[in-house]
């Protein structure tokens, strides 16, 4: 456990710090881009030169060892759940996850039919922001960013009071 | 010659980087488990240990950068004062590029900068080696 | 060469190994049995009339009583086309493998075996191609049973409670 | 620290011609999320120093149960999920089995439906391969390509957009005839997307093409002779890279290509050999201006002819179906897709097998990586242009 951390309730101090923390970690969002199916390319047709990531300073990195978030962009399927749940565990705290598109949410349209398909990826990792779509436009992606951002915002360092 | 600048200058980066590193280890998680903690080879289990025997090959690449990393080191310094010093300045580094000239030419005719290239060989595989 | 002229030529190379004919509403089919397979296999690349040197597709069935490797056949030179059937039935599920014929063999029938459950005799790395190496059962016989988790990870369709809004 | 597990792979013989390079083995796991497998491929490399002595392909990762799903729905709601099998020519995976779905029902469409389809078929094929070349651009390390060729992308992603309403998996071929009809004024933007794209290809050429480093890098590696690519069942772009003229809609032509003027640009070995990773780059960037011709003599017919209703052949109902089985081949942007649907005259195929071409590139992926550098195979893997959602189904 930090020195700090965990010890005192929230105060001015302490306030003025999470501020900076929050304003910097939700301002450079780094994902780990890690494209499984359709809503990969939509992934990647939001990073490119249309829609551009960039300007939220946001960057895909290829290794969870350097990423904040978790974007889970297609279908998650009974083989991939270990490897998806070692990935999400091998990223630095703190760390959020957006589950894109229908398959990632819920199964998708294999909800009924895939026996290898997992029902949601909540059922293997905890998610931060649900969006719906399949695949998701890249606008409901960047909204997706902008909602992350709004809870990251509401968070502290200090003990949890609720 | 007074040694106060230089000696804020220390002091100055010192505390910079004991702030970086305080802060962090001050106020940021630190939550290390077994998994978190485990290689990450794509996702994947490792198998076997990367700790094996290379190719000596690459040792002689990783000299051979080494010394010419160096000689960019003494180059920076010297282009910013080349103006004033004048022409002595020059013909000394210039020696001092030939000789690690002729030392690259040795190694490249020697052959040590092909990377670890097989030969041509049959159908299916392998690139020309240059 | 049409199918029918095919078949013709493949019957009088193979007198008595029960290959049959089979129209079908849009292409003919020879049904091949396990045992004449690798000799009809190899006699349709190696022909010079016949020259099928591309195998096309290698598709598992599961017939009710039965399971069925369906061999869609291409030559790259002539342009003609031609469907074998090999049929076994379920509880001896074993066809020899074209994989020395046709290349293209090896990964179809991994997952034919992954999917529904042909083994083939004679594969040089049989194992499951799309399925995990341990899942058990073989997805696409008809009377599968759906597992509902996977190594502690739930499969099944996590529907809400009834009555919510 | 989890214990790795014990080196229990057979270690694969050294390639003979190698010369003294006895550096210890190591297993090397490109594993299923990695930026160069192009999706979820697990690729276990024996690396014995920098190369590649044996690479065994692990697919499965995005296995979605295409077939069980297939055989519980009915004809015509199978069509969104052909979508998602090569999620990139979603047009002309839905044109694949329709066309095999019609040719066992007996359905004829229209001159007019079979143009719109060819139409939207192609610039399907421009937006895949501009996508296959844009990531193998990132593979070899050039960013700007990518984000080059992804504006233009965009422009056909518009399109499409207009005309089926969503810009990846469209639903927009039905068994029968299509969704919707051509919005009005649509033509003229495709008209003006043609003209915008005539320069952007000979820009791409000057970006990437005639790189020298892009052609050190892709020039004479992993060479895949055509006798080799037959016998694995590789088709498309990688097939004609080896100099193979092979395609489908010249070979067996269906919903009208015969009667539209196009070559079949193959390799030639520009970059060294025939049958490199730069040869089956090649032919995809020489595949999109063939295209771009497709779709100018398709609008040029489509603005002379008279609208018309494009559901009239959508049957009511599938529940009366003949009975019977099929094998229908197209050519897809990555080769030869080919449905096997057998049918039991209900309203639910008895079995559908779908023969991708992914799957099948990507089955000659071991034969060809020993010997290969690390980046080479990294190369090789980007010139194949595999989709994981069409190779797992």
């Amino acid at each position: 456990m930090g020195v700090l951390e965990g010890r005192y309730g929230p105060n001015v101090v302490i306030t003025s710090i999470d501020k900076v923390f929050n304003w910097s970690r939700s301002r450079s969002m780094w994902p780990l881009s890690f494209g499984l199916a359709c809503c990969a390319i939509e992934m990647m047709a939001t990073a490119a030169s249309r829609f551009d990531l960039d300007r939220f300073g946001i960057f895909m990195r290829p290794t969870p060892r350097q990423s904040d978030c978790m974007i889970v962009a297609g279908t998650v399927t009974a083989k991939m759940a270990e490897r998806l749940k070692r990935l999400y565990e091998q990223m630095a705290e703190p760390r959020y996850v957006i589950a894109m598109g229908s398959c990632a949410n819920s199964g998708g349209p294999y909800w009924e039919y895939g026996y290898h398909v997992v029902k949601g990826v909540d059922l293997v990792i905890p998610v931060d922001v649900y969006v719906p779509g399949c695949p998701p436009r890249p606008e409901a992606l960047i909204d997706a960013f902008l909602k992350l951002r709004e809870k990251i915002e509401r968070e502290s360092i200090a003990r949890k009071t609720t | 010659m007074s040694f106060g600048p230089i000696f804020i200058f220390l002091l100055a980066g010192a505390c910079f980087v004991a702030l970086a590193l305080g802060a962090s280890r001050l106020l940021a998680p630190h939550r290390p488990n077994a998994e978190k903690n485990s290689t990450y080879e794509c996702g994947e289990l490792p198998v076997g240990s990367p700790w094996i025997r290379f190719n000596t090959r690459f040792y002689v690449i990783a000299l051979i950068f080494l010394v010419f990393d160096v000689e960019v080191l003494f180059l920076f310094p010297w282009a910013v004062v080349l103006k004033e010093m004048g022409l002595f300045a020059w013909l000394d580094m210039a020696v001092f590029i030939v000789i690690l000239v002729v030392g690259l030419a040795y190694v490249w005719g020697k052959g040590d900068l092909d990377w670890v290239r097989p030969k041509d060989s049959s159908a299916g595989s392998a690139a020309g080696s240059r | 060469m049409t199918v029918s002229e095919i078949f013709a030529k493949l019957s009088a190379a193979l007198p008595g190994r029960g290959l049959t004919l089979e129209e079908g509403a849009v292409e003919a089919v020879i049904r091949v049995p396990r045992e004449a397979l690798i000799e009809t296999a190899r006699r349709l690349r190696d022909e010079s009339e016949l020259n099928f040197d591309a195998l096309m597709c290698l598709s598992g069935v599961d017939r009710a009583a039965e399971l069925e490797a369906v061999y869609h056949l291409c030559s790259m030179k002539y342009r003609h086309r031609v469907t074998l059937r090999c049929v076994v039935s379920k509880d001896d599920p074993v066809i020899p493998s074209v994989c020395s014929i046709w290349p293209a063999a090896d990964w179809h029938e991994r997952e034919a075996w992954d999917l529904i459950g042909i083994r083939f005799a004679g594969h040089p790395d049989f194992r499951r191609i799309l399925c995990p190496d341990d899942w058990e059962g073989h997805p696409l016989r008809k009377d599968y049973a759906v597992p509902t988790s996977y190594h502690g990870i739930p499969l099944t369709a996590q529907l809400p409670p009834e009555n919510t809004p | 620290m989890t214990e790795p597990r014990e080196l229990n792979i057979p270690l694969g013989p050294l390639p003979s011609d190698v010369e003294d390079v006895h550096g210890e083995r190591m297993i090397l796991q490109m594993g299923p999320q990695h930026p160069a497998t192009h999706g979820v491929l697990r690729i276990e490399l024996e690396t014995d120093g920098e190369m590649a002595v044996r690479a065994v392909p692990h697919i499965g990762y995005l296995h979605r149960c295409f077939e069980k799903v297939a055989e519980n729905m009915q004809w015509p709601q199978i069509v969104p999920y052909t979508d998602r099998l090569d999620y990139l020519g979603s047009m002309n995976n839905a044109l694949g089995y329709v066309l095999a779905c019609e040719k066992l029902f007996g359905i004829e469409v229209s001159e007019r439906v079979r143009a719109i389809r060819v139409l939207a078929a192609e610039l399907n094929r421009v937006a895949s391969h501009l996508v296959a070349v844009g990531t193998y651009g990132l593979d070899i390390g050039a960013w700007t390509p990518f984000l080059f060729l992804f504006q233009q992308r965009e422009h056909i992603l518009d399109l499409f957009d207009e005309l089926s309403g969503s810009r990846l998996l469209y639903n927009y071929i039905w068994i029968g005839g299509l969704s919707h009809d051509l919005p009005d004024g649509w033509l003229k933007k495709v008209r003006d997307f043609l003209v915008y794209m005539q320069p952007k290809i000979p820009e791409l050429n000057t970006l990437l093409t005639y790189n020298k480093i892009f052609l050190e890098r892709t020039g004479k590696v992993a060479v895949l002779p055509a006798e080799t690519a037959i016998q694995w069942g590789v088709t498309g772009p990688n097939l004609r890279g080896s100099g193979v003229k092979w395609d489908l809609r010249k070979i067996e032509p269906y919903s009208g290509y015969e009667t539209y003027d196009f070559e079949i640009p193959t390799g030639t070995g520009e970059a060294g050999r025939v049958g490199d990773c730069f040869d089956r780059y090649v032919v995809r960037v020489r595949e999109m201006e063939q295209s771009l011709r497709i779709v100018e003599q398709a609008v040029q017919r489509l603005e002379r002819m008279p609208a018309d209703d494009v559901r009239a052949a959508i049957p009511k109902t599938f529940s009366k179906v003949p009975v019977g089985e099929i094998y229908f081949r197209t050519e897809a942007t990555k080769g030869e897709l080919g449905f096997y649907a057998v049918s039991d005259g209900k309203s639910k195929p008895y079995r559908l097998k779908c023969r991708t071409p992914s799957f099948c590139s990507l089955s000659v992926l071991s034969k060809m990586s020993p010997g290969l550098l690390i980046a080479d195979v990294v190369a090789l893997v980007g010139s194949l242009d595999i989709v994981l959602g069409e190779v797992d189904r």
